[in-house]
C-alpha cells in the first residue's frame, strides 16, 4: 500500500526533520508514530501526504512512486486550520464535490457525530479549540479517504470526547478499510487504536522501534496485554523512572533524553 | 451595525467637516481671504444651487458618476484578472509585474495625448482612462493579498487537489479578500482622481470638466465647487465599499470585528 | 532677516519692495528676450532689489500666480485678465508685451469646410474659457451663427491639434505654437483669421503692488520697453531665443515671431474696444456673470499710465 | 486570593459560555479544571484574566474587585499565540521589561528549561507544534506572575516531555508561590498538580463537583492514591463504562452525554 | 535570492517591455504611427539623450527625486501618526476618519490653487502636494491592517499590560506590516502621479515640469520622453521598496515567503 525506503527530510537551513526512514503500510493497517516533540513527525506526514516534495528516498503508494498529492489521501493537521470565512457546515462540507444538497446532509450528518450539532452556522472564531479540532475532524472523515494522515487529532479534547471520537474513527476505519497512520502523544490512544507503533527518537529523528500491537479486534481499553505493552513502552522511552517518583529540583531529568542540555536548577529563580 | 450606533456615527463624522467649515465661512467673513481667492462656503454653495437650479448640476454628476462606475468595474475586472495570475504564478509575476509596477507610476495627465491617439475622444476612452486609476491599487493590494495568504490553509485546499482554478477562487480570494477591498477603496479613490485627465478628453460635462473650466476662467467658486462635489461623490461611493468590506470580513477575528 | 526691515524703513521717500517677481511664458516673447539677457537683473541691481523669474505656463496660469501673491508681474491674454477682473482680481493691465495673432480657425488638409458658415453641426475642438475659444465664438458671430449651432469639444490645446490631426474633430481653434507646428507639419489650414479678434498680450501687475511701489512698475516696464525695441530690431535672434527656450523648431518659433506685433505697448481705447466685444460673447456665453457691469471692469482693469510714462512715441 | 461570586458569560449570539461559577482560590493553590470540550473553560480564564470585561456576577482579586488586566496574572493561551515576525528568542523575552541584555539572559536560560536551546534564532514558522507551545510556556514562566493561568498547556507535548514540563511548573510554582488555575484534559495530570479539582459540565458549563487532592507534595506520578481518584474521577465523567469494554457500533455512546444528539450509527457510510 | 536567481529575474520582467518597445517601434517605423502623433522608441530615446547631452535631464530627474523622496516622507510619516490612531482608537476613526476618505477623492490638480493660496509656490508647497497623494494610500492600508490585526495576538500584549503606545509599536504595527508596506507602495505610485501636479507649482524643473512642456508645446517626444522616465524612475523606486518588503516579510508563512 504505502512504501517508504529510506526517506530524509533536510530543511533549507540546514536541519535535518528526520533521516533514514523505512517501513511499509498494509492496506487497511493502522500505524501509530509516537516520538518526542519536534523530532520530525508532522513533517513525515506532510511528505507522505505530498505537500513537500523535497525529500531524498523514495516513496511509493500502491506500488507507484509518489507524486505531488495522492488523489486517495487524507490530512487532519495538527492545527484545525478552519477557513475562517466560512461556517461550520461549511467548512466541513469544504472538500466534498458534486451536489451541494447531499454535501450539506453528508457534513451534517458527521458535524453530528462529531457532536457539534446545533453549532453549522457559527463561524470559527466563535468556537473553542476542541470544537475546532472536531470541525477538522469532520471535515477529514466525510471524503472517506483511503489513506488517512492524522496528526495528533485528539489531543485538544477532554477524555470523554476524544474517546467517543476514537471510536468514531475506527468505525470510519471499518467502513472505509482505510490505511491509516497516527500520530499521537497518548500511548493509550496508540495502542488502542494501532496495529502497529512507529517509535521515532532524536533531532532529527529516527526509527528506533517498531512495536507490533498483538491485542486482537475489538479491544478493551482496559485490556491487561495493552497495559503490559504501555510498560515497555514507557521503558522504551525511559520513562518509567520518572513514572514512580516525583522528580526533585536538583535531579538532572534532562540528562537521559537526547535533547538533554543543562542541570534543571534554573538561576532566574532561585 | 444598530440605527442609533449608526446615527451617532454620522453625527461624530460631521463634526470635525463642520468645525472646518465654520472656520472658512468666519476667515472669509473677517476678510482674512479675498473672495477673489478664496470664496466663502456660502458663496460656494450658492454657486452649487445655481448649478443645480438650471439641471447642469445633474447632468455634471451623472455623466461623472456614470463614467466612474464604468471605469471601476472595468479597472477591478482587470486588476483581478491580472492580479490572481500574478500572485499565482510566479513565471506570470516575474514577465509581467515590472511591466505593470513601471507604468504605475506614469501620471494621468500624461496618459491623456495616448489615450486620445488611440481612442480619440469617445466615452470609451475616458472611461478606460479611469480603468486605469483603479487598477494599479486593486491590483497591488490583490497581489500583495494574495501572497500573504497563509500556506497552512492552502495546503488544505491541495491535500483535496483543488485544481488552481479552485484554489485561488476558494481559498485564495476569500482569504486575501481583506486586502483585496483595501485595494478597491484605493482603487477607487484614484479612480476619482482620474477623472479629471479622463475628462480632459473632450468631455462637456462632467465634475472634472467643471473644475477645469473653473480653472481656465479664474473663477474661484466654481473650482471650489467641483473640489466639493469630489469631496462629497468621493466619500459617498467609499462610504459603500466601506460597508461592503464591513459586511464581507464579519467572520475576522480582530479588533473591529470583536463583540 | 532684520537687516532686510532696516534697509526698507531707511529707504527715502518710496518703499523699496524686497524682491520682484517677474512671469516668464512661452507666448510671451518679450519675456524670454528680458529673461535670457538678463536685463532685469541688471535694472535693479543698483537697488539692491533681486528679481526672481517664474514660469507661467498659460493665462489661467499667471492668473493664479497673481492672485496668490506668488508673482508681481504676469502676462496673460487680455480676456483671460479680464475674466478674472470680473470675479474679483486685484490686477491691473499696465502694458502690451505683444499684439500677436496666436489665435485662428485651422482645419486639416483636404478638410471640406472653407469658411466659417461650413461650420455648422461640425464638430470643434477648443479650451473652454481661453481666448481661441472666445475667437471661435466671435467668429461665429460673425456669420449669425452661436456656440450651439456646432458641437464644441473641449480639448487642452496640445490635444485639439493632436485631435485635429488624428481626425477625430473637423476643426480646431488653435492656439500658436501648436498651430505653427501643425501648419508646417501638418498642412493644417488656418482658415478665418482675424488678427482684432485677439486680445492682445497684457502684462499686469498686482495692483497693491502698484499702489506700494508705483516707481518700481516703470522701472519694469522700462525693461519691457528696452526689450521690446530691441525685439523690433532684432527679428531673428528674437526668433532664435524663443526656439531656444521653448524648445521650438526654428521654422515654428519664426512662424509664431511673424504673428506677434510689438508696435504697440501702452494699452489703450483700440484694447479696451476689443476686450469689451470679447467680454460680451464671455457673457452671453456665462462665462462672465451676467450682473458684472462690463464697462466699468475694462476701465478697471486698463491702466495706460505707467505705459505712457514710459513708451516714447 | 482570588474569588468568583456566581459569574456567568454570555455571547452577544445569546449563547452562554459557563452560568453561575463560584469559587475561591487560596495563595499558593493550584487548581485543576476539567470538563468536556466548548463548556467555557477558556472562556472562563479569558473572564478572569481580564481579556473579557462583559460578565455577569463579581470577580475579586486579593479583595478588591477585578478591573481590567491584573499586574500580577500570567496567561499561556490554549494556542502558542506567538509573534510570527518575532524569532524565538524575541517571543521568550517579549513581556520582559526593562534592561534587554539581562532579559536575554532570562530567556535564554527559560528556554534551555524547556528544552528549546539552540533554536533561539528560529521563526514561529519553523517550529514544530510542540516547540511553538514550549515557547510559549516560557514567555509566560519567564515574567514569574502571582497568578498564573494554564490553557491545556501541555496537550501538544508527548509523554516525556510533558513530564519535564509539568515538573518545570511545578518549580517556578514553589520558588514563586504563585496561585495556578489549570485548565487541563489529562486526568493524571491534574492530580499530579493540583491541590483541587473542578469539574465543569454542560453546555454552558456549571460547576458540577470539586474535589480534593489530598495526597501530600512532592507526589509520585504512581501513587495508589492519585490512582483511586483517578477512578472516581472518571465515574463522575461517566467514563467508565467505556474505559472497560470497546464500544459497538450501534451502541450510543453519546446518550449519556449532555450533549449527545443521536444515535453513532452513521448512515453515510452504512 | 541568489545572484542568478535576480539575474534571471531582471532578464524575465525585460522580455515584455523589449517586446513592447519592438512592436512600437516596427509600428512607427510601418508609419501606422505618424511621428507627430507617436514619434518611435528611437526617436524618444534621442531627446532623452539630447536631454541627458545639455544636463537638464539630471537637474529634472535629480528636482524631482528630491521632491519625491521628500513629499514621500513627510506622507508616511502622517499616514503612520493618523492611521495609527484612527486604527486604533474607534472614537478618532469616527472624528477623523469620514472627513479623510472624502479628501481623498479630490484630484491632484484641484490641490493646486489651494497650494498656491496657502503656501505660494515655493519648494514646500510642492512637496507637501506631493505628500498629501502619498498620505492617502498610506493611510488606507495601515488603518485596514490594523484594524485586520489578530486579536489573540492583541490579548498577548494586553496580559503583559502593555500601554497603548506599546501594544501599537510592539504588536500592531509589525502585524500590520504587509498591509502597511503595500500602502507604501501604493502611496509611492499615487506620489509619482502628484509630481505631475506639483510642478504645476511654478517649477521649471523637473518631470511634471517637462511633462506639461512638451504638451503646451505640441513636442510629443518630449511627452513620451518624460512618460518613459516617469515609469522608469517610478520602477526603480517602487523595486527598492518592493526589496525592503520581501526582507521586512521573511517571516510570513505565505506562498512566496515558503522555503
Ligand atoms: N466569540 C464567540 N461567540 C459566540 N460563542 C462563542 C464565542 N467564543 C466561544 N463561544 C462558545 O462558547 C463556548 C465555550 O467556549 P470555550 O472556548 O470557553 O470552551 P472550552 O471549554 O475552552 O473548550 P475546549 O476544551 O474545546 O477548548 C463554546 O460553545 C463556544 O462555541
Ligand atoms: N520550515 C522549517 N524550516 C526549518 N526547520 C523546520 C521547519 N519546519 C519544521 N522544522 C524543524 O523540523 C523539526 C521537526 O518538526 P516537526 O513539525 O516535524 O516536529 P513534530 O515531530 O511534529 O513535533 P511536535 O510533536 O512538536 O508537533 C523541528 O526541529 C523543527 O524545528
Ligand atoms: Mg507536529
Ligand atoms: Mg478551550
Amino acid at each position: 500500500m504505502l512504501t517508504l525506503k529510506t526517506v530524509t527530510r533536510t530543511f533549507p537551513n540546514g536541519k535535518m526533520a528526520f533521516r533514514d526512514l523505512s517501513f511499509e503500510a498494509q492496506p487497511h493497517e493502522v500505524i501509530g508514530i509516537l516520538g518526542t516533540s519536534g523530532c520530525g513527525k508532522s513533517s513525515l506526514l506532510r511528505v507522505i501526504a505530498g505537500l513537500d516534495s523535497e525529500y531524498q528516498g523514495s516513496i511509493l503508494i500502491d506500488q507507484a512512486p509518489l507524486q505531488g498529492i495522492h488523489e486517495r489521501v487524507g490530512v487532519i493537521f495538527q492545527e484545525p486550520r478552519l477557513m475562517p470565512w466560512l461556517n461550520v457546515i461549511d467548512n466541513v462540507s469544504f472538500g466534498l464535490r458534486g451536489d451541494s444538497d447531499t454535501n450539506r446532509k453528508k457534513a451534517l450528518e458527521f458535524l453530528q457525530l462529531v457532536g457539534l450539532e446545533g453549532f453549522e452556522r457559527h463561524y470559527p472564531k466563535e468556537l473553542s479549540g476542541g470544537m475546532a479540532q472536531r470541525v477538522a475532524i469532520a471535515r477529514s472523515l466525510v471524503t472517506s479517504p483511503d489513506i488517512l494522515l492524522l496528526d495528533e487529532p485528539f489531543s485538544a479534547l477532554d477524555a470523554f470526547t476524544k474517546m467517543q471520537l476514537q471510536d468514531l474513527l475506527l468505525q470510519v476505519w471499518k467502513k472505509c478499510q482505510s490505511t491509516m497512520l497516527l500520530v499521537t502523544h497518548d500511548i493509550d490512544e496508540a495502542l488502542y487504536l494501532s496495529d502497529r507503533l512507529l517509535i521515532l527518537r532524536g533531532q532529527p529523528g529516527e526509527l528506533v522501534e517498531v512495536i507490533e500491537v498483538t491485542e486482537s479486534r475489538p479491544r478493551s481499553r482496559g485490556s491487561e496485554r495493552l497495559a503490559r505493552q504501555k510498560q515497555e513502552i514507557l521503558q522504551l522511552l525511559h520513562l518509567t523512572a520518572e513514572k514512580t517518583g516525583e522528580v526533585q529540583d536538583d535531579t538532572n531529568i534532562w540528562e537521559r533524553h537526547p535533547a538533554a542540555r543543562r542541570e534543571l536548577s534554573f538561576k532566574g529563580l532561585s | 451595525m444598530t440605527h442609533s450606533a449608526r446615527f451617532t456615527g454620522i453625527i461624530l463624522g460631521g463634526i470635525l467637516p463642520l468645525v472646518l467649515l465654520v472656520i472658512w465661512q468666519v476667515l472669509c467673513s473677517q476678510g482674512v481671504f479675498q473672495p477673489y481667492l478664496l470664496p466663502s462656503p456660502l458663496a460656494v454653495l450658492d454657486s452649487i444651487v445655481e448649478l443645480a437650479k438650471d439641471g447642469s448640476l445633474w447632468a455634471h454628476i451623472g455623466i461623472t458618476m456614470y463614467r466612474i462606475l464604468l471605469g471601476f468595474l472595468l479597472g477591478v475586472g482587470l486588476a483581478i484578472l491580472f492580479g490572481s495570475v500574478v500572485g499565482f504564478y510566479p513565471l506570470a509575476q516575474r514577465l509581467l509585474d515590472p511591466t505593470l509596477q513601471a507604468f504605475r507610476s506614469i501620471p494621468s495627465l500624461a496618459w491623456v495625448p495616448l489615450f486620445l491617439l488611440w481612442m480619440g475622444i469617445t466615452e470609451t476612452s475616458k472611461i478606460t482612462l479611469i480603468a486605469v486609476g483603479v487598477f494599479f491599487p486593486t491590483y497591488l493590494n490583490l497581489v500583495s493579498g494574495i501572497q500573504g495568504v497563509d500556506r497552512k490553509l492552502i495546503e488544505v485546499g491541495k491535500v483535496y487537489r483543488f485544481s488552481n482554478r479552485q484554489l485561488i477562487h476558494r481559498i485564495i480570494l476569500p482569504a486575501s479578500l481583506p486586502s483585496f477591498l483595501v485595494g478597491l477603496r484605493g482603487g477607487l479613490g484614484v479612480g476619482w482622481m482620474f477623472v479629471v485627465a479622463a475628462e480632459l478628453l473632450g468631455a462637456s460635462q462632467g465634475l472634472g470638466y467643471l473644475l477645469v473650466f473653473g480653472q481656465n476662467t479664474t473663477a474661484p467658486e466654481i473650482i471650489l465647487a467641483s473640489i466639493v462635489l469630489f469631496a462629497i461623490l468621493g466619500k459617498f461611493t467609499d462610504a459603500l465599499l466601506a460597508k461592503v468590506e464591513w459586511r464581507a470580513l464579519h467572520w475576522q477575528d480582530s479588533l473591529v470585528h470583536k463583540r | 532677516g532684520c537687516s532686510q526691515t532696516d534697509t526698507e524703513s531707511v529707504a527715502k521717500g518710496e518703499a523699496k519692495p524686497e524682491k520682484i517677481r517677474l512671469d516668464y511664458a512661452y507666448y510671451s516673447p518679450l519675456s524670454l528676450v528680458i529673461k535670457e539677457k538678463g536685463w532685469a537683473e541688471e535694472a535693479f541691481a543698483e537697488d539692491g532689489v533681486k528679481v526672481e523669474f517664474v514660469l507661467s505656463q498659460g493665462s489661467n496660469k499667471a492668473l493664479e500666480f497673481l492672485n496668490s501673491n506668488s508673482v508681481d508681474f504676469g502676462s496673460t491674454a487680455g480676456a483671460a485678465a479680464l475674466i478674472a477682473k470680473s470675479n474679483g482680481a486685484p490686477i491691473e493691465g499696465v502694458y502690451l508685451y505683444s499684439k500677436p495673432e496666436w489665435t485662428a480657425l485651422v482645419v486639416g488638409e483636404d478638410s471640406p469646410v472653407q469658411k466659417v458658415e461650413d461650420l455648422k453641426g461640425k464638430k470643434v475642438a477648443a479650451t473652454v474659457g481661453t481666448d481661441p475659444y472666445i475667437f471661435l465664438l466671435r467668429a461665429l458671430d460673425t456669420v449669425g451663427l452661436t456656440a450651439k449651432d456646432i458641437e464644441v469639444v473641449p480639448l487642452q490645446h496640445g490635444d485639439g491639434a493632436s485631435a485635429l490631426v488624428g481626425k477625430h474633430v473637423d476643426a480646431w481653434a488653435g492656439l500658436d505654437p501648436h498651430m505653427a507646428r501643425v501648419e508646417l507639419e501638418n498642412k493644417a489650414k488656418l482658415f478665418y483669421r482675424n488678427p482684432d479678434f485677439n486680445t492682445y498680450g497684457f502684462l499686469n501687475v498686482r495692483k497693491d503692488f502698484a499702489e506700494k511701489y508705483p516707481t518700481y512698475v516703470e522701472k519694469v516696464l522700462q525693461v519691457y520697453e528696452n526689450a521690446r525695441l530691441w525685439a523690433i530690431e532684432h527679428p531673428n535672434e528674437t526668433a532664435e531665443i524663443l526656439a531656444k527656450e521653448a524648445k521650438l523648431s526654428a521654422e515654428v518659433a519664426k512662424k509664431e515671431l511673424e504673428r506677434n506685433d510689438f508696435t504697440q505697448a501702452i494699452p489703450g481705447d483700440m484694447q479696451r474696444d476689443t476686450i469689451l466685444e470679447a467680454g460680451k460673447v464671455l457673457q452671453n456665453n456665462e462665462i462672465i456673470k451676467p450682473n458684472v457691469n462690463l464697462e466699468e471692469v475694462v476701465d478697471a482693469l486698463i491702466e495706460p499710465s505707467f505705459a505712457e510714462k514710459v513708451v516714447k512715441p
